[in-house]
């Protein structure tokens, strides 16, 4: 239980709940988005270890004293990679909205159940 | 030997520069473009190779020069390269399915589309967890983007609904990752263990591998993929159909090592739910690739089920069981979704335009007929295999959910397949594309090489038992002769064949085969008659032919039920040769495979053969488990008719061409009397405890009664036949599950003689339709003084039917009736005896509305039947007539097979026959029957004196005269008054049922689909409830 | 040199059976009458009509069926007949028994109908098919007490051999199946009812519905037949019916024999004329629905009494 | 209406089920995973990175980044695809103001310089090619914003090329070092300065060519059209 | 020459039918009644009392001519002690009783009655009205003389006759067939042309063939 990672799990809910009551389009993108966010939060605090600083090999951190120092490398290098990848697929989200728009001019969800069972 | 990293490398290389390379030429970008697909293909093709007939270990490739876990590694093995080869094939001829619209397209799709194939190699390759859910992204990106490939207003919508179900299970499967890391402290696959997570560490497992499963569209939470499949491009949407869902597919089987075992039954359960709900909502589907769609997720349901249910099964089951649904799914799914392409219509009742093209149509069966399961292609051999797995691991319910759902499959499939091709063309036909076509013909080709691979290679079958197909293909190849020459040396190809299998082992084998050779070899006479050329039909008269042979000389289960269903198909399709059979032959085969599921369930319950003998010979020394009888008698009783399964055989019969009804009812319908014999063989030494026999034996006399009167009602002269058929064959069942000696010698004799007089019968009804172009028997008449011929034979014919002696049907219900009292079957015997006093009624009817009675005005310048139809007729009759009058030749032999499993009951002294309870002298009684016919005769014609002949109106008409032949004609609803006398009983109540079966399946189907309402946010809240349920049902 | 014996006296035999069935049927007409209050013809009369139809001048055909529907007919008597044993251990009214079983008998009865059928199916009248489709409804409904009867019988004796189950009957009159077996000759004898097709049960000749049904066209010789044959069949399936259910007709005396014969089918002859004269007609299906119901159910009894009690 | 409870529902579930034993039993952890131990100890001397993450982002798990690259790049591709070509681009009602002109041109040289910056420097310090690139991206923003006009082909190339560099670079890998994307194929230099690291400084640097260029593809592919 | 001679003949001897349209014709047979001659004289005697014996009624009845008939039916009369029953078809019956009147309309059923019992047959003619028209003797619409159009064998007159001169009437019959004198069939035969112009003269509608076998 740390709060970084309640935090983060709190986001997502947040999230989730946007995603699944919100009628507009960009609000339920915007939903994605808090989810993502809470998910790089989740991350992030897997790698944390109280206490120690960030794993870059400088003055204050030594190479030999290295794995005592710093917190767990590679969930910050997961986060990177999700949080590009989240940045990808929300822009692409954005853009079907924009197409859609540019459609049917409108922006609520239940606009767009034309196929269905 | 080029290392698969190169596959990434190329692909991204190429996908980074591609628009820079088009902005020069769109050619250079296709050059290569396609060649990078084609480079993937060879790659993994050499490897493939390699793997598979060279022996070489499975290959690790580091990256960046470290050993996993430290840095990322792809693995190739024989399984990653079987699915690469295929996912990377299908993925290259998608591209060049989609030639023409990526010509013109935007380059970015070229882009997309190769970056997707890549994103599939890297998949399936990468044994690290964080670099899967990359991969994944990349694969559900560029999806995503190529989802709106049409720009319609639709796609973008589903392209939508997709992205959030995307985003939602990969937050799963982000969160399930880097939980798994928590707990593991490593992201390589090959070096976390399931043992490294605690109680609530499973979680993270859960996360990660619901995350998948949901990827998979397990049912209900894969309403965005439905809205995908038919929304998107067929190009695109078959790419996603398949690679995407077999890349997938292979992640969760990489995944499955760390899985717990609880994970993997409720996964492996969620799969066939899947599997069985998607089957059944297809049912209301219209839509030709939403149809497809919830077959798509069928299958990969089934698929992963299939993963889960083998996981501790021999290896070379796995690769059967696993390796051909994924096979069948690829190609068919592909085929079908690019036919969808071709043959752009929405509403699968436009697909008739297919005939336009002859290649394209066969494509199509070829496709459908894999994809349902059909031997020879390799979903056939998976499913048998998997239900003899599932049998052995005691797994019913999941089994019968499969074979469920696997019916609900035919349904819809050859629903589809029968409105392709019989209704009416009213779309236009497109223009073919020869990308297109090209493709698609590929995939028919991989179809048919794996079908036979896995006869050839993996069970090695011996060439008769492909015969049947190799007939349609020999047929196929000689299609352009007229059909008299086909039909001769169809003729011919029968009795070498007949010659070829005919030292049997067996006398019982040497019964059937004269039934099944020599009988078919008759009837193929009357199809002499076509003209022009009968494109397609003789090859599957043939395959059914040989097909009917096969079986009395199969030696094992499998290769009998090989036989059995290419006798199913091969008469489906003659059936369906019909004009109006459509439904007809839809339902003979929606209840032929469900006979064939049982019977397959029943095979697998059966215990092993020993030795190399015909099933005759070997099922005498095994015991059948109860459960293994019941369900082969079903399966056998449903093919020849009995009660309450019967309502396909007389529309079938009925709907048919003319001189096929005759093949169906003479010969197939003995298949399955056959059928039931194998189980009574057994049976004689290992009776079970409970005596199914008896019950079954009450069917078959309720079947005989109930199918009498059934007859009688009829107006169709087919289908009041094709009733009688099933009242005969219900003597006949009834007969063998006596399991005594009279019983079993009666069943063989009304057998034989029922395959004679029905022949007789319905190519005389052939030829009087031929004639008259009609089936109605109100509508014919008098027809004695136009056709005497035909007439004498249908006269013939009902005495033999009827049993009046002196006419051979009176020794079998003579023995029917000593076998069934001296049995001690009282009843059924009182029941019998109503049975063939109601087939006097049908029989007369028959014989009057079409040859006596009036003759109407446009039959009055009708001809006798040709000469085709004659010949047939007077072969049978001669062998009626011979029986008649000399009964030994047929009771002694028959007598014979039957002292093989019983002590004889009967003592033939001469010509008499004595049983325990009378004596019956057949010669005698021709006869004196001869005698008593003769010497009225005389005294008539002493008598007489002048005789005036008359016409047809010449009739005392109450002091008028008739109005007109149509008026004057008796015959139509000629029994109201029994039918008024039987009252509620008289109401169709099993048509009614299964009516009422087939609504309730139906409705629930569209109560059930109702749940895709269409709204992304709906489906968001499937996929949430779904994980929450799973999770609570696996109990994590 | 045996065959033509045999022959001889199967001449005989179906000329004694004709005769007496023609005879019974002149009864018959006479008792009618009595009932009626009423003369009534000559007993010899059936005799006098049969020379009547056959001397007709002209006849009408409608074709080789029509010419040979009446030979079947008269086929399917003779057969019928021939094949029952008549008297028991009579050489010359044994006839040809040896040809088979009760079974063969039964089945012989349908030889007949089928041929009549066929042959007035030829006639193109519409009240012959009309006749014919009642006859064989009532048929198969008739059909099935019987049959439950035989069956109970043939339990009951474990024998399908007419001579066999009449031997079976030998002794005393309470040997006879009317007293061992009362059920099935319950369900037999009303089955008998309708098979003469007295009222109630006379809805195939109906003469007010369909007047005489199947035979309309009939005329002259044809007809002639057909009333030979009425007689030869009534008598056949009286001996049948006697051989089964009352003790057949033995005697060392050939002529006693005889005459043990005419007096039973006499006896079970007026039952149904009994029934006959005092009962109005059934609807067709009304007389299908009887047989299937009260009869089916006593012959069911028969069969569990004899099979299981 | 019933859709909001079972939302409700569902969500409670998820949290209540799955969420919260997660969160309770997943403490901090207290020492490194043995992977990330080996890092520590030895990422410095495998690569000559001094900040492990970058180490790990670029080599290590550099077929990640690679695939991370491609999924932006696909994003581009998609939304260009989508979008559809350009046939004339909008031209605002009334031109940008004078402050936002001057603004733009004064930080645009400032704000590329600092992008470069970062992503030259992404081996030694917190940063790196993606950070860098969306540096750069925004500054390119803020020549949209005042309505100049680059061809944006110039990006094109840009970002084609850089892509293909950082994939020819990394097939190098399996020809000089010791399998693909292995920054040795360069000398590891001197730990700590500016042209250590083999190639990692140049793979960061075009990753932030081509994630800055592939942002300003998504930035001109939704730029409004006429 | 012969050949043609023989076609012409046996042209002759078939009726043309021409009241029937085209496509009806194929339905009825177009032959001609044709004399039959009796067998040799005991034989014919034998028969002949048979026949007398056993007459099979058809029985004809418009008007209050049939109402007589069915008293003799009942056990008062009871008709058939001498051998006499009604028969539902003509085919099978050798007396036909005109009862009554015959209208135009009803004479067409009566000629096609008669013509499809098959001889030898007797015909009584039952009535004042049946033989010369009765007190209908001037209708407009109904025959005087029934013997016009079919041959009769024996008249029954009055008005009507009780049954006890339709007994007398019918052993005058048996008497007359016993000798041989009836013989109304071939005499049908004989003067077919002359009988067939009657009918036709007073039936208009003619949609039958000539002679309705």
């Amino acid at each position: 239980m740390n709060l970084v990672m309640t935090l983060g799990f709190l986001l997502v809910i947040i999230g989730l709940w946007a995603m699944l009551t919100q009628k507009n389009l960009i609000k339920i993108i915007i939903g994605f988005s808090i989810i993502d966010t809470g998910v790089h939060l989740i991350i992030v605090s897997i790698g944390y270890i109280k206490g120690r600083t960030a794993p870059i090999l400088d003055a204050s951190v030594s190479v030999a004293d290295a794995a005592n120092k710093i917190v767990d490398p590679i969930p910050s290098a997961l986060v990177l990679t999700a949080i590009v990848i989240g940045l990808a697929v929300t822009a692409l989200m954005l853009t079907f909205v924009i197409k859609l728009y540019q459609k049917n001019k409108s922006l609520s969800i239940d606009d767009y159940q034309e196929l269905k069972w | 030997m080029v290392s698969p990293i190169y596959i990434l490398i190329l692909s991204l290389a190429i996908g980074f520069l591609l628009s820079v390379i088009d902005k020069t030429n769109r050619k250079f970008s296709l050059t290569a473009f396609y060649g990078v697909l084609t480079f993937n293909v060879l790659v993994i093709a050499d490897w493939f190779y390699r793997f598979l007939f060279l022996g070489v270990p499975t290959l690790t490739i580091n990256t960046a020069g470290f050993r996993a876990p430290v840095s990322i590694n792809l693995q190739l093995g024989v399984q990653e390269s079987f699915v690469l080869l295929f996912t990377n094939l299908i993925g290259l001829f998608a591209a060049i399915f989609l030639y023409k619209k990526f010509k013109e397209s935007n380059i970015s799709s070229l882009t997309l589309y190769l970056i997707l194939i890549m994103g599939v190699n890297g998949l399936v390759m990468t044994r690290d967890l964080f670099n899967m859910y990359v991969f994944l992204e990349i694969l559900s990106i560029s999806t995503y983007s190529l989802t709106s490939f049409g720009k319609t207003g639709k796609s973008l919508s589903a392209g939508f609904k997709y992205m959030l179900a995307g985003v939602t299970a990969s937050t799963f499967f982000l969160l399930g990752v880097v939980f798994i890391y928590y707990f593991s402290g490593n992201l390589n696959i090959d070096f976390i263990q399931a043992s490294q997570f605690t109680n609530y560490g499973s979680i993270a497992l859960f996360l990660l591998s619901i995350a998948i499963f949901i990827e998979l569209k397990p049912f209900p939470a894969n309403g965005w993929a439905l809205d995908v499949y038919e929304a998107v491009d067929s190009g695109i949407v078959s790419v996603i159909a398949v690679v995407n869902s077999a890349a997938i597919l292979f992640l969760f089987y990489k995944i499955m090592p760390i899985l717990p075992e609880r994970f993997l039954n409720v996964f492996g359960i969620a799969g066939v739910i899947t599997f069985l709900f998607s089957n059944m909502l297809a049912l209301k589907q219209k839509k030709a690739k939403r149809l497809l769609g919830y077959s798509s997720i069928g299958q990969v349901g089934l698929l992963v089920a299939s993963l889960v249910f083998t996981a501790n099964a021999p290896q070379h089951l796995i690769y059967l069981i696993v390796g051909g649904f994924f096979i069948n799914h690829l190609i068919s799914k592909a085929g079908l979704f690019w036919l969808s392409g071709i043959v752009k219509h929405e509403n699968i009742s436009d697909w008739n335009v297919l005939r336009g093209n002859r290649s394209l149509l066969i494509l199509f069966g070829i496709f459908l007929f894999a994809l349902a399961g059909i031997p020879p292609f390799a979903g056939f051999w998976a499913k048998w295999e998997l239900v003899k797995l599932l049998v052995h691991s005691k797994m019913l319910f999941a089994l019968s959910a499969i074979l469920l759902g696997s019916l609900f499959e035919i349904i819809f499939l050859f629903r589809w397949f029968t409105l392709t091709v019989k209704s009416d063309i009213a779309a236009t036909i497109p223009r073919w594309d020869a990308s297109k076509i090209f493709s698609t013909s590929f995939l028919g080709v991989i179809a048919i090489f794996f079908a036979a691979m896995i006869m050839k290679v993996y069970y090695g079958f011996s060439l008769i038992h492909i015969l049947p197909v190799l007939a349609v293909l020999v047929i196929d190849i000689i299609d352009f002769l007229p059909s008299k020459v086909k039909g001769l040396l169809s003729l011919l190809a029968v009795l070498a064949y007949g010659y070829y299998i005919y030292p049997f082992e067996s006398n019982i084998q040497l019964f059937f085969g004269i039934i099944f050779i020599v009988g078919s070899a008759v009837n193929i006479i009357s199809t002499l008659n076509r003209t022009g050329k009968s494109e397609g039909f003789y090859g599957f008269l043939l395959m059914m032919i040989f097909s009917f042979g096969n079986l009395i000389i199969a030696t094992n289960y499998l290769e009998f039920f090989l036989t059995w269903e290419f006798m199913t198909i091969s008469s489906f399709l003659l059936i369906l040769r019909g004009k109006q059979a459509q439904k007809a032959s839809l339902m003979y085969m929606i209840f032929s495979t469900a006979g064939a599921y049982l019977m397959m369930v029943g095979f697998a319950f059966a215990p092993q053969l020993m030795g190399n003998s015909p099933l005759v010979i070997s099922l005498a020394n095994v015991q059948l488990p109860l459960i293994s009888i019941i369900l082969l008698s079903i399966g056998f009783m449903i093919k020849s008719g009995s009660l309450g399964v019967h309502i396909w055989l007389p529309e079938a019969h009925a709907e048919a061409e003319a001189d096929v009804s005759s093949f169906i009812s003479a010969i197939l319908l003995k298949a399955g009397v056959f059928g039931l014999l194998l189980v009574g063989i057994s049976y004689v030494k290992f009776a079970p405890s409970f005596d199914i026999f008896y019950w079954v034996g009450w069917i078959g006399v309720l079947t005989a009664i109930v199918g009498a009167f059934l007859a009688s009602f009829q107006e169709d002269a087919k289908r009041l036949l094709a009733y009688s058929s099933m009242s005969q064959v219900g003597y006949i069942v009834a007969a063998i599950a006596m399991v005594s000696h009279l019983g079993w010698v009666s069943a063989l004799y009304l057998a034989f003689n029922h395959m004679m007089f029905k022949s007789a019968l319905f190519i005389a009804v052939a030829g009087i339709y031929y004639r008259t172009h009609t089936r109605n028997m109100y509508e014919m008449g008098g027809l004695i003084k136009k056709m005497p011929l035909s007439y004498i034979t249908v006269l013939i014919s009902i005495i033999a039917v009827s049993g009046v002696p002196p006419l051979s049907g009176f020794g079998a219900k003579w023995l029917i009736y000593t076998a069934f009292i001296s049995n001690g079957w009282y009843l059924q015997a009182g029941v019998l005896f109503f049975a063939s006093a109601v087939s006097f009624l049908y029989l007369y009817r028959i014989i009057h509305s079409i040859f006596l009675g009036q003759l109407k005005y446009e039959h009055q310048d009708i001809k006798e039947a040709p000469v085709w139809f004659i010949i047939p007729q007077y072969i049978f009759l001669g062998g009626i007539m011979a029986i008649s009058a000399f009964p030994n030749l047929i009771i002694k032999p028959l007598n014979k097979i039957a002292m093989h499993y019983f002590g004889s009951s009967i003592r033939i002294d001469g010509y008499s026959i004595f049983s325990e309870l009378g004596h019956w002298d057949g010669h005698v009684v021709m006869l004196v029957t001869m005698g008593a016919f003769i010497v009225p005769l005389l005294i008539l014609l002493l008598l007489v004196g002048k005789t005036q002949k008359v016409k047809q109106f010449n009739i005392v008409y109450a002091a008028e005269r008739p109005e007109s032949p149509q008026t004057t004609h008796v015959a139509h609803n000629m029994y109201a008054h029994y039918r008024k006398a039987l009252g509620g009983w008289g109401k169709p109540r099993i048509w009614n049922f299964w009516h009422s079966a087939s609504e309730w399946t139906h409705s629930l189907a569209d109560y059930f689909r109702h749940i895709y309402t269409g709204n992304g946010q709906t489906y968001v809240l499937h996929i949430i409830l779904y994980v929450v349920v799973i999770y609570i049902v696996m109990g994590v | 040199m045996d065959i033509i014996i045999r022959i001889l006296y199967a001449v005989i035999s179906i000329l004694v059976a004709t005769v007496w069935g023609l005879t019974l049927t002149g009864i018959v007409r006479k008792i009618y009458a009595r009932v009626h209050g009423r003369f009534g013809p000559p007993v010899w009369q059936p005799f006098l009509d049969i020379i009547q139809t056959h001397s007709r001048r002209v006849a009408i055909s409608h074709g080789y069926m029509f010419f040979l529907g009446p030979v079947f007919r008269f086929a399917g008597g003779l057969g019928t007949y021939l094949f029952i044993p008549v008297i028991l251990g009579s050489t010359v009214f044994g006839n040809f028994s040896m040809g088979g079983d009760v079974l063969l008998v039964m089945y012989f009865i349908f030889f007949g109908q089928l041929g009549m059928a066929l042959g007035a199916g030829e006639g193109g009248h519409p009240y012959s098919p009309m006749g014919i489709a009642r006859g064989l409804s009532q048929m198969s409904a008739f059909e099935v007490p019987f049959s439950l009867a035989i069956i109970s019988v043939a339990i009951q004796y474990h024998s399908l051999n007419i001579t066999t189950i009449v031997q079976a009957q030998q002794g005393s009159i309470l040997n006879w199946t009317l007293f061992t077996n009362p059920l099935a000759v319950i369900a037999a004898m009303i089955s008998l009812l309708g098979m003469n097709g007295h009222a109630p049960f006379s809805i195939v000749m109906a003469p007010q519905e369909i007047p005489i049904g199947p035979p309309i066209e009939m005329n002259g010789s044809f007809l002639g037949i057909l009333q030979t044959n009425r007689g030869l069949f009534a008598a056949a399936k009286l001996i049948l019916f006697m051989n089964l259910f009352f003790g057949g007709a033995a005697h060392p005396n050939i002529l006693v024999a005889l005459l043990i014969m005419m007096i039973k089918t006499f006896f079970i002859y007026m039952f149904s004329v009994f029934v006959g004269a005092s009962f109005p007609r059934f609807r067709p299906e009304q007389s299908f629905r009887f047989f299937l119901k009260w009869p089916t159910a006593i012959g069911i009894l028969a069969i569990l009494y004899i099979a299981y009690l | 209406m019933i859709k909001q409870v079972l939302s409700l529902v569902a969500i409670v579930l998820l949290a209540a089920l799955i969420f919260a034993p997660m969160l309770i039993n997943t403490p901090l952890h207290t020492s490194l995973t043995p992977l990330a131990n080996y890092y520590a100890t030895q990422g410095a001397d495998d690569l000559g990175a001094p900040n492990l993450v970058t180490a790990i982002v670029v080599t290590y798990r550099g077929l990640d980044t690679l695939g991370e690259v491609t999924v932006l790049f696909i994003a581009t591709a998609g939304i260009g695809f989508l979008m559809g070509k350009k046939k004339k681009l909008i031209t605002p009602k009334r031109p940008a103001s004078e402050l936002l002109q001057n603004g733009a041109s004064f930080l645009l040289p400032i704000i590329i310089l600092f992008g470069v910056y970062i992503f030259m420097h992404g081996h030694l310090t917190p940063g790196g090619g993606f950070q860098g690139g969306v540096v750069i991206a925004s500054g390119i923003l803020f020549m949209m914003l005042i309505n100049q006009d680059w061809s944006h082909n110039v990006f094109l190339f840009l970002e084609s090329f850089s892509g293909f560099f950082y994939v020819t670079i990394g097939a190098l890998g399996i020809v000089l070092a010791g399998g693909f994307l292995d920054n040795r194929i360069l000398p590891l230099g001197t730990f700590g300065t500016i042209f250590s690291a083999g190639a990692i400084p140049l793979i960061y640097s075009l990753i932030g060519l081509k994630v800055g260029t592939e942002l300003v593809g998504i930035l001109h592919a939704m730029r409004g059209e006429e | 020459m012969e050949k043609k001679d023989l076609n012409e003949i046996e042209k002759e001897m078939k009726l043309a039918n021409e009241g029937l349209p085209e496509k009806e014709r194929i339905l009825f047979s177009d032959a001609r009644p044709s004399r039959v001659e009796p067998l040799n004289k005991y034989l014919e005697q034998f028969v002949n009392w048979a026949r007398a014996r056993s007459l099979w009624l058809l029985a004809f009845g418009t008007g209050c001519g049939a109402t007589e008939l069915r008293p003799l039916m009942t056990s008062r009369f009871d008709v058939s002690r001498f051998g006499i029953a009604g028969r539902p078809t003509p085919r099978q019956a050798s007396v036909f009783i005109i009862g009554g009147y015959a209208s135009i309309k009803t004479i067409k059923r009566i000629v096609r009655s008669y013509e499809q019992m098959q001889g030898p047959k007797y015909v009584i003619a039952l009535g004042s009205c049946t033989i010369n028209g009765g007190m209908y003797y001037d209708s407009y619409n109904t025959i005087n003389r029934i013997d016009y159009y079919i041959p009769v064998d024996t008249y029954i007159a009055g008005c009507m006759p009780r049954p006890e001169a339709l007994i007398a009437g019918f052993n005058r019959l048996k008497e007359k067939i016993q000798k041989g004198e009836c013989d109304g069939m071939n005499k049908y035969a004989d003067n077919f042309d002359w009988y067939k112009k009657n009918q036709k003269q007073i039936i208009k509608d003619w949609n039958m063939p000539d002679y309705n076998w």
